[in-house]
C-alpha cells in the first residue's frame, strides 16, 4: 500500500526534478499492479472504498456549491460510523477546481492517477465536468451523479461510465415552460441565461412550450459581474416574466440590477440559482441593510425536487439535520448540503447494489439494472437503465414565500425531447429508520 | 579534465546540440519509465509550460520584448489542434504542425503591432490581448464551443509504438505516459531549434538590439523586421505548447487561458533566468512541482485546503519580486555567478 | 430609447470609476515612468480590509476611510520597499516587479479573506431615480460615484496647481535632477506620489465594489480598462485620463448592451490597439513626440 | 542676502565613471565675494567637478566643505539646502512648468533656507532684473529662447539665496552681446551680495575678464592656479589649454 504523505509528495517533487536533470530515479512503482484483490478493483481495499469529486471551493461559483461536498462528507461519515457498506468505510476526497475546466482536468488527473479513486461521485459543473468526461470514460472510472443538469451525462453509448443525477435542465425548462403557458398565457417572457449548455438546455426546454411568448433571450458570460446591459435589454423588450437559468451569484446580481432599474417582472429561477438563504445572504449586505434579506425573493417562482431546509418537519430533512448535527463541520444545514447528502445517499445505494466485492464494472451494471427502482430523498425516481443514464425525471413548481416555499402544482415528470409531461402520483416515502439505505446486491 | 571533455564534444554547434538532445531523450525515457502515471502526467504538464517558456525567453530575454499575451497565443494553438482533431481524420503531428503555423501567422500580426511598442506599453497591450482573446471563443461559440470549450480527442498510442515500447521496456504504455512522450519529444525538438537559433546569427543580432537599439539601428539593422521575427518564433512555440496543452488537458476552453497562465509563463522565465533555455525548463519544473509541495506545507501548517492552494501563487509573486530586486539574472544567473567565482578561486590558488 | 438611456447612464458611472483608476495609473506614470500593474490588486486588497470593519458593525464610512488610509500606507510602502530599487533601471524589471506584486497580493487576499464572492455594501440607495414614468439606471449611489470621482479630480488639480507640495511633486515628476538641485527631496515626493495614487486606486476599488460582489480577482479586468483609458488620454495628463475613462466606460457599456457581454474585453483590446497604432500620443496630449 | 558667504573648499576630490578617472585629486578653494573660474578644454572634467560638488555624482575620494561644514557624500538635495546652487549646463529649466513655477521652486528653497515668507517681493526683484521673464511668467518655460532660459535658471538660483553659485557654461549658445550683459550682471551680484561663484567656462577669455581667480583643469587634474590677470597673461598656458 503506497500512501503519499506530506513529505513523500514534497520530496517526490524534488526528486522528480532531480531525476530529470541528472539521470533516473525511482519515484514510485507502476500502478494497477493490484491483481491480488479478488473481485475488487482500484480504490477498494478490505477496509475502505475511495471515491472523489471536484467542486468549486473558490471563485465565482463557490458560494453555495462549495457546501455540497461538506454535506456529502457528513453523510459518508455517518454511514462509516454505522458500520460502512459491506464492512468497508467510504473514503471521500474532494478537490477544488475553481469552476475552471482546465483546473478540473488537473485535479481529476490527481484523483484518478494519484489518489487512485474507485469512482467519481458528484463532480460539479457543466463546463468543468465535460472537460474530464472522455478521460474518466477512457480510464474506465465510474463517473456517478454529476452535479449538473446538462444532457451530456446521458450518453450511455459514448460515455458508458457516466450517470447524471439531478433533473436535467431541459426537463426543468419544459416543466417551467408548461407552467407559464398554463398560468401566465398572456405574459411576454424574457430569458436570462448563462452562456453555455446550462442556459441552452433550459432555453430548449422552455421554448418547447412558450416559443411564441418569448420576446428576448439575454446571455451573460460567467465572471463578468456587470449584468446591467442584459437586464436593461430585457426591460426594453417589455418582458413581464423573466426565466433565469443562472448560478446563485447571478440571481443576486440580476435582482440587484433590476432593483436599480425599478424593473419588476415575475421572476422564475431554475432550481440551481434560487436558494433563498444563499441569495438572501449575498443580497443582505448591500446598501447597508436597505435590501432586506430573502424578502427580495418573495414571490419568486422556482422548482424543487428534494425536500429542503424550508420543510423542517419532512422526515428526510429531519434525517439530514441529525446527520449534520453529528458529523457536519462549521455552519448550518443548507439546501446545498442536503443536495450533497442526497447524492451520497444514492452512492451508498449503488455501492450496496454492487455487492460485497464491488468492481468498477459491477457498480455501473448494478445501476443500469436496479437504478430505476431506487427510491430516496427525491420526490421522483431516477431514469437509469441500460439505455438511459439520465437522473431524476421531474420537479414541482413552487413559489418562495417567507422562509419557505408553497407548491404551485403537483410533482411532474417528463423526459427529453417530445416526451409528455405527466403527473407523478407515487407517495414520497420517508427514509429508513437508521437513515441508511438497504439495497440488495444485484445478482 | 576539461580539455578531455572538450575534445570529446563535437566542434559543430548543430552536432553538439543534437548530442545534447539525444542525451536528453535518454533521460526522458529513463524518467518516464521509472515514475508513476501521476508523475507522468505532471511531466506532460511541464512539457507544455516549458515549450511556451522557451519561446518566451527568446522574446523577452534575447530581444527585450515583454509579452503578457502568450496565454492567448497558446489558446490559438490549442483551439487549432482541437478543431483539427475533432474529425478524427487528421493525425496529431499534423495538427500540432498546423497549430504552430497558425499561431506563427497570428504572431506576425501581433508582432507587427508589438514591434512599435516598448516596455510598459507593450506589457499593457499584451495584457489586454490575454484578457480579450478568450472572449472570441465565447462569441463564436458555434465553432469554438463557448465557455465550455472544445473537448479534444487525445491521441492514443498507435500499435507499432506500443509494441516498440513494450519491446524496449517490457511495460505497457498508459495514456498519460504516451502524452508525456509527445510533450517531451516536442520540447526537445523545440529546444534544439531554439538553441541553434540563439547561438547563430539571429541570436547575436537580437542581443545587439536588446542591448543598444540606437547602435543596432545605426549599424543598419532593420529593427522592426527583427522584432517581428522574434515574435513569430516565440508565437510558434506558444502554438505548439497550446497544441500539447490541448491534448494533455483534453480540452481547449477559455478558462484555461486566463491571465494567470500568461503570468505563470513570465514567472517561469524570470525565475529561471531571462534569455536562458535551461532556465526556462527549470522555471517550468517549478510551476508544476512547486505548488503541490507548497500546498502540503500550507495544510501542514494548519491552513484550510483553499488557503493552502493560494499559497503557491503567493510564493510565485513574492519570488518574482525578490528575484528582480536581488538577482535579476534568475537561477541561471546565480549559477553562472557561482561557477565563475569557482573558476576564479580555482585559478588563484 | 429607455434602454439607450440606461446603457448610457450605466456607462457613465462605470466610466467615472475607470477614470479614477486611470488617474491613479497616470499619477504613478508621471512620477516614476512606471505602469503600476499591481494597482488593481492593491485596490482590491484595501477594499477587502474595509469589509471586516463594516461587518463588525462599524459604519460604512469607517470602512471607507480605513480603506483609503490603508491605500495611502500601502502605496508608500510599495514605492519605498520594492519599487525604489528598480526605478530608473531597465523598464522591464519594473514591469515584472509590479506583476509579481499583483500575483502575490491577489493570492494573499484569497488566503486572508477567502476566495468566494462576497457582497459589499453601498452607502446610498441602489434604487434608480424615477423620471416621469421611467426609472433610469441612475441611483443615489451612482451620484456618489460620480461625485466622489469629481471631488478627487478637483482636489488633485488644486493640489498640483496651487500648493507648494504639488509644485514640488510635479517638478520631481518632470525632472528629478533639477528638482534635487533645487533642494526638493525627490525620494519623498515619489513615495508621496505613489501613496496618493494608491488612495485614488483604492477609491476606484471601493466604488466598483459598492453594491456589488467582490472576490480577489474582481479588479483584474479593471486594470485593462484603466490602462486603456489612461493610454487613450495620453498617459501624461490627468484630464486626459478622466476623459479616457468616461469614453471607455460608455464604449464598453454599448458593446455589452448591443453586441454581447463576452465582447467587452475584446473591444477594450481593439480600442487600445487602434489608439496605440493610430494616435500613440493619446487623444488629448499636446506633447509633440512620444515613444510608445 | 548671504550675509557672510561661506568659502567653498575642495580637497583632493576624485571621481570615476567606471574605469575612467574623471577627476584626480582636485584642490580648489573659492572665496566669498569673488568669482573663481574653472577653465579647460572639453572633457577636462569641469562639469564632473560641479556635479560632484553638488552631489549628483558620488565622489570616489576627497572632501567638499562649505564654510567649514563637511558636505562630502551628502545627497544633492541636502547640499542644495546647505546653500550651494548649481546652475547646470543647458537643461536647467523644467520645460513643462511655467516660468513662474520654475522661479517659485527656487523661491521655495530660499524660504526653506531663510525661513522668510516675503515671496512677492523677492519674485519681483527677479522680474525687475529680467523684464523678459515678467512678460512670460504664465507661459510654459518651453516657449523661452536660449537667453531667456539662462536668465530663468540664474534668477531661480538667486531666489534660493545661495552662499555658493556653481555656474556651468552660462554663456553657451548665447549671443556675445547677451553674454556680456550676463557676465556684468554676475559681477554686479557678487560685488553687491558677497556670494561665492564658481564659474565653469570653455570661453576662457570672457570668463577671465570677470573672474578674480582661475584654475585650469586638464584630464581631471589642476594644472594651473593663479589670479585671473596672470592666467590671462600667460601665453604658454593660453596656448596649451585655453585656446585663445
Amino acid at each position: 500500500m503506497r500512501r503519499p504523505g506530506h513529505r513523500g509528495l514534497a520530496t517526490g517533487a524534488l526528486a522528480a526534478i532531480a531525476a530529470l536533470l541528472i539521470s533516473s530515479c525511482g519515484a514510485g512503482g507502476r500502478p494497477e499492479e493490484g491483481e491480488g484483490g479478488g473481485a475488487s478493483d482500484v480504490g477498494v481495499t478490505a477496509e475502505s472504498v475511495k471515491v472523489g469529486g471536484h467542486f468549486p471551493l473558490t471563485g465565482v461559483a463557490a458560494p453555495g456549491y462549495s457546501e455540497i461536498p461538506t454535506g456529502a462528507k457528513a453523510y459518508f461519515d455517518y454511514v462509516n460510523a454505522n458500520g460502512g457498506v459491506h464492512g468497508r468505510t467510504i473514503d471521500y476526497v474532494y478537490r477544488d477546481d475553481a469552476y475552471n475546466p482546465t483546473n478540473t482536468s488537473q485535479v481529476v488527473n490527481e484523483l484518478v492517477l494519484q489518489d487512485e479513486i474507485f469512482a467519481m461521485v458528484g463532480g460539479l459543473g457543466t463546463p468543468t465536468h465535460s472537460a474530464v468526461l472522455d478521460f474518466l470514460n477512457g480510464e474506465g472510472v465510474p463517473d456517478l451523479f454529476v452535479s449538473s443538469g446538462s444532457l451530456l451525462w446521458n450518453q450511455p453509448g459514448k460515455n458508458p461510465q457516466t450517470f447524471g443525477w439531478q433533473p436535467d435542465y431541459e426537463v426543468e425548462g419544459k416543466i417551467i415552460g408548461q407552467y407559464v403557458k398554463q398560468h401566465l398565457p398572456d405574459a411576454k417572457v424574457g430569458l436570462f441565461l448563462q452562456d453555455d449548455d446550462f442556459g441552452d438546455d433550459g432555453e430548449k426546454g422552455a421554448r418547447a412550450y412558450i416559443g411564441d411568448q418569448i420576446v428576448a433571450a439575454e446571455r451573460y458570460a460567467p465572471g463578468n459581474t456587470d449584468v446591467a446591459p442584459q437586464i436593461a435589454a430585457l426591460q426594453a423588450a417589455g418582458a413581464d416574466v423573466v426565466i433565469g437559468f443562472n448560478v446563485p451569484s447571478y440571481t443576486a446580481l440580476s435582482q440587484l440590477t433590476a432593483m436599480r432599474l425599478n424593473y419588476r417582472p415575475q421572476w422564475i429561477y431554475s432550481n440551481v440559482g434560487s436558494d433563498p438563504a444563499l441569495v438572501g445572504s449575498l443580497l443582505s449586505r448591500f446598501s447597508e441593510g436597505k435590501v432586506t434579506d430573502a424578502a427580495m425573493l418573495e414571490g419568486v417562482i422556482t422548482t424543487e425536487y428534494l425536500p429542503g431546509v424550508d420543510a423542517p418537519d419532512n422526515p428526510w430533512t429531519r434525517l439530514w439535520q441529525r446527520v449534520w448535527d453529528a458529523h457536519g463541520g462549521r455552519g448550518e444545514l443548507t439546501n446545498y448540503r442536503i443536495y450533497g447528502m442526497a447524492q451520497a445517499y444514492t452512492f451508498v445505494q449503488a455501492l450496496q447494489a454492487a455487492g460485497p466485492e464491488p468492481t468498477r464494472e459491477g457498480i455501473v451494471r448494478a445501476l443500469e439494472e436496479v437504478g430505476g427502482e431506487l427510491r430516496g430523498p427525491a420526490f421522483v425516481p431516477y431514469r437509469y437503465s441500460a439505455d438511459s443514464h439520465a437522473g431524476l425525471g421531474g420537479v414541482k413548481v413552487v413559489r418562495i414565500a417567507g422562509d419557505a416555499t408553497e407548491d404551485l402544482g403537483p410533482v411532474l415528470v417528463t423526459g427529453n425531447g417530445d416526451t409528455e409531461i405527466t403527473e407523478y402520483t407515487e407517495q414520497h416515502a420517508g427514509p429508513p429508520a437508521n437513515g441508511i439505505p438497504n439495497v440488495e446486491p444485484v445478482s | 579534465m576539461r580539455a578531455v571533455l572538450r575534445r570529446l564534444v563535437p566542434r559543430s554547434l548543430l552536432l553538439r546540440n543534437l548530442l545534447g538532445v539525444v542525451a536528453g531523450l535518454v533521460v526522458v525515457v529513463l524518467v518516464l519509465e521509472t515514475t508513476s502515471p501521476f508523475r507522468n502526467s505532471q511531466f506532460a504538464t511541464m512539457s507544455y509550460y516549458a515549450i511556451a517558456a522557451a519561446g518566451l525567453t527568446v522574446l523577452t530575454g534575447l530581444n527585450g520584448q515583454i509579452s503578457l499575451g502568450h496565454g492567448a497565443l497558446m489558446a490559438v494553438g490549442a483551439y487549432t489542434t482541437a478543431l483539427l482533431l475533432q474529425g478524427g481524420s487528421v493525425p496529431f503531428p499534423l495538427a500540432m504542425l498546423a497549430a504552430a503555423v497558425v499561431t506563427a501567422l497570428v504572431g506576425v500580426v501581433v508582432g507587427a503591432a508589438a514591434a512599435r511598442l516598448h516596455g510598459p506599453y507593450l506589457a499593457g497591450a499584451t495584457l489586454a490581448l490575454a484578457v480579450g482573446v478568450p472572449g472570441l471563443a465565447i462569441y463564436f461559440d458555434g465553432l469554438l464551443g463557448g465557455e465550455q470549450g472544445l473537448s479534444v480527442r487525445s491521441p492514443r498510442p498507435p500499435g507499432w509504438f506500443a509494441d516498440a515500447h513494450y519491446f524496449l521496456t517490457a511495460g505497457e504504455l498508459g495514456g498519460a505516459k504516451y502524452l508525456a512522450y509527445i510533450g517531451w519529444i516536442t520540447l526537445l525538438v523545440v529546444v534544439l531549434l531554439l538553441a541553434n537559433l540563439m547561438a547563430g546569427r539571429y541570436g547575436r543580432v537580437w542581443r545587439a538590439v536588446r542591448d543598444d537599439e540606437v547602435a543596432a539601428e545605426l549599424a543598419g539593422m532593420r529593427l522592426g523586421g527583427l522584432r517581428i521575427l522574434a515574435f513569430v518564433v516565440s508565437a510558434a512555440c506558444a502554438g505548439l505548447a497550446g497544441a500539447v496543452l490541448a491534448m494533455v488537458v483534453r480540452l481547449a476552453a477559455p478558462s484555461g487561458f486566463t491571465i494567470v497562465l500568461s503570468l505563470s509563463l513570465l514567472t517561469a522565465v524570470v525565475v529561471g533566468g531571462l534569455g536562458s533555455i535551461p532556465g526556462a525548463l527549470l522555471g517550468s519544473a517549478l510551476l508544476v512541482f512547486l505548488p503541490p509541495a507548497v500546498t502540503n506545507l500550507g495544510t501542514g501548517a494548519g491552513l484550510t485546503g483553499v488557503q493552502a492552494a493560494q499559497l503557491a501563487p503567493f510564493v510565485y509573486g513574492v519570488v518574482l519580486v525578490v528575484v528582480m530586486l536581488l538577482a535579476p539574472g534568475g537561477v541561471m544567473g546565480l549559477l553562472r555567478r557561482l561557477w565563475r567565482r569557482g573558476i576564479n578561486q580555482g585559478g588563484s590558488t | 430609447m429607455q434602454q439607450f438611456v440606461n446603457i448610457t447612464l450605466n456607462g457613465l458611472s462605470q466610466g467615472a470609476i475607470y477614470a479614477a483608476f486611470a488617474l491613479a495609473l497616470v499619477l504613478i506614470w508621471r512620477a516614476t515612468r512606471i505602469i503600476n500593474f499591481a494597482q488593481g490588486a492593491m485596490a482590491m486588497f484595501t477594499t477587502y480590509l474595509a469589509l471586516p470593519l463594516i461587518e463588525s458593525g462599524q459604519s460604512y464610512w469607517a470602512g471607507f476611510a480605513a480603506a483609503l488610509v490603508a491605500g495611502l500606507v500601502l502605496g508608500a510602502l510599495v514605492e519605498r520597499i520594492v519599487m525604489r530599487p528598480v526605478e530608473g533601471g531597465p523598464e522591464l524589471n519594473a514591469v515584472i516587479v509590479t506583476l509579481g506584486l499583483f500575483i502575490a497580493l491577489q493570492a494573499l487576499a484569497a488566503i486572508l479573506f477567502g476566495a468566494t464572492f462576497q457582497s459589499f455594501p453601498a452607502p446610498f440607495g441602489l434604487r434608480g431615480f424615477t423620471v416621469g414614468e421611467f426609472t433610469i439606471a441612475f441611483t443615489p449611489f451612482s451620484v456618489f460615484v460620480i461625485g466622489s470621482v469629481l471631488v478627487v479630480m478637483l482636489a488633485l488639480t488644486a493640489l498640483f496647481r496651487f500648493t507648494d507640495l504639488g509644485l514640488r511633486m510635479r517638478a520631481s515628476a518632470f525632472s528629478q535632477e533639477v528638482s534635487r538641485l533645487l533642494g526638493v527631496r525627490v525620494g519623498r515626493m515619489l513615495t508621496l506620489g505613489w501613496a496618493f495614487a494608491a488612495v485614488v486606486g483604492s477609491l476606484a476599488g471601493l466604488l466598483i465594489a459598492g453594491g456589488n460582489l467582490v472576490h480577489p480577482a474582481y479588479m483584474d479586468a479593471v486594470i485593462v480598462y484603466g490602462f486603456v483609458a489612461a493610454v487613450l488620454g495620453g498617459l501624461e495628463s490627468p484630464g486626459g485620463a478622466v476623459a479616457g475613462g468616461l469614453i471607455i466606460g460608455l464604449a464598453l457599456s454599448y458593446v455589452s448592451g448591443y453586441l454581447g457581454s463576452e465582447l467587452v474585453t475584446l473591444a477594450a483590446l481593439g480600442i487600445l490597439v487602434a489608439v496605440l497604432l493610430v494616435r500613440p500620443r493619446g487623444l488629448f496630449t499636446r506633447v509633440a513626440e512620444r515613444r510608445v | 542676502m548671504a550675509e557672510h558667504g561661506g568659502a567653498l573648499e575642495i580637497r583632493g576630490l576624485s571621481a570615476r565613471y567606471g574605469p575612467v578617472t574623471a577627476l584626480d585629486a582636485v584642490d580648489i578653494t573659492a572665496s566669498p565675494g569673488r568669482i573663481t573660474a574653472v577653465l579647460g578644454a572639453n572633457g577636462a572634467g569641469k562639469t564632473t567637478l560641479l556635479r560632484t560638488i553638488s552631489g549628483l555624482v558620488k565622489g570616489a575620494d576627497g572632501s567638499v566643505l562649505l564654510g567649514g561644514r563637511d558636505l562630502t557624500g551628502a545627497p544633492a538635495e541636502t547640499i542644495a539646502r546647505a546653500g550651494i546652487a548649481h546652475v547646470p549646463e543647458g537643461r536647467g529649466v523644467i520645460t513643462e512648468l511655467t516660468v513662474e513655477e520654475n522661479l517659485r521652486l527656487g523661491e521655495l528653497l530660499g524660504t526653506a533656507r531663510r525661513g522668510s515668507r516675503n515671496r512677492e517681493h523677492r519674485l519681483g526683484t527677479v522680474y525687475e532684473m529680467f523684464p523678459a521673464l515678467a512678460q512670460r511668467r504664465r507661459r510654459e518655460a518651453n516657449s523661452l529662447s536660449g537667453g531667456e532660459r539662462q536668465m530663468l535658471v540664474i534668477g531661480r538660483a538667486l531666489l534660493s539665496a545661495p552662499e555658493v553659485l556653481l555656474l556651468d557654461e552660462p554663456s553657451l549658445g548665447l549671443a556675445p552681446r547677451i553674454v556680456a550683459q550676463l557676465f556684468a550682471l554676475i559681477r554686479d551680484l557678487v560685488d553687491r551680495e558677497g556670494i561665492t561663484v564658481l564659474l565653469v567656462e570653455q570661453n576662457a577669455r570672457s570668463a577671465l575678464s570677470i573672474a578674480d581667480t582661475g584654475f585650469v583643469l586638464n584630464l581631471g587634474r589642476v594644472v594651473a592656479a593663479a589670479d585671473a590677470a596672470s592666467l590671462a597673461g600667460d601665453a604658454d598656458l593660453r596656448h596649451a589649454y585655453l585656446g585663445f
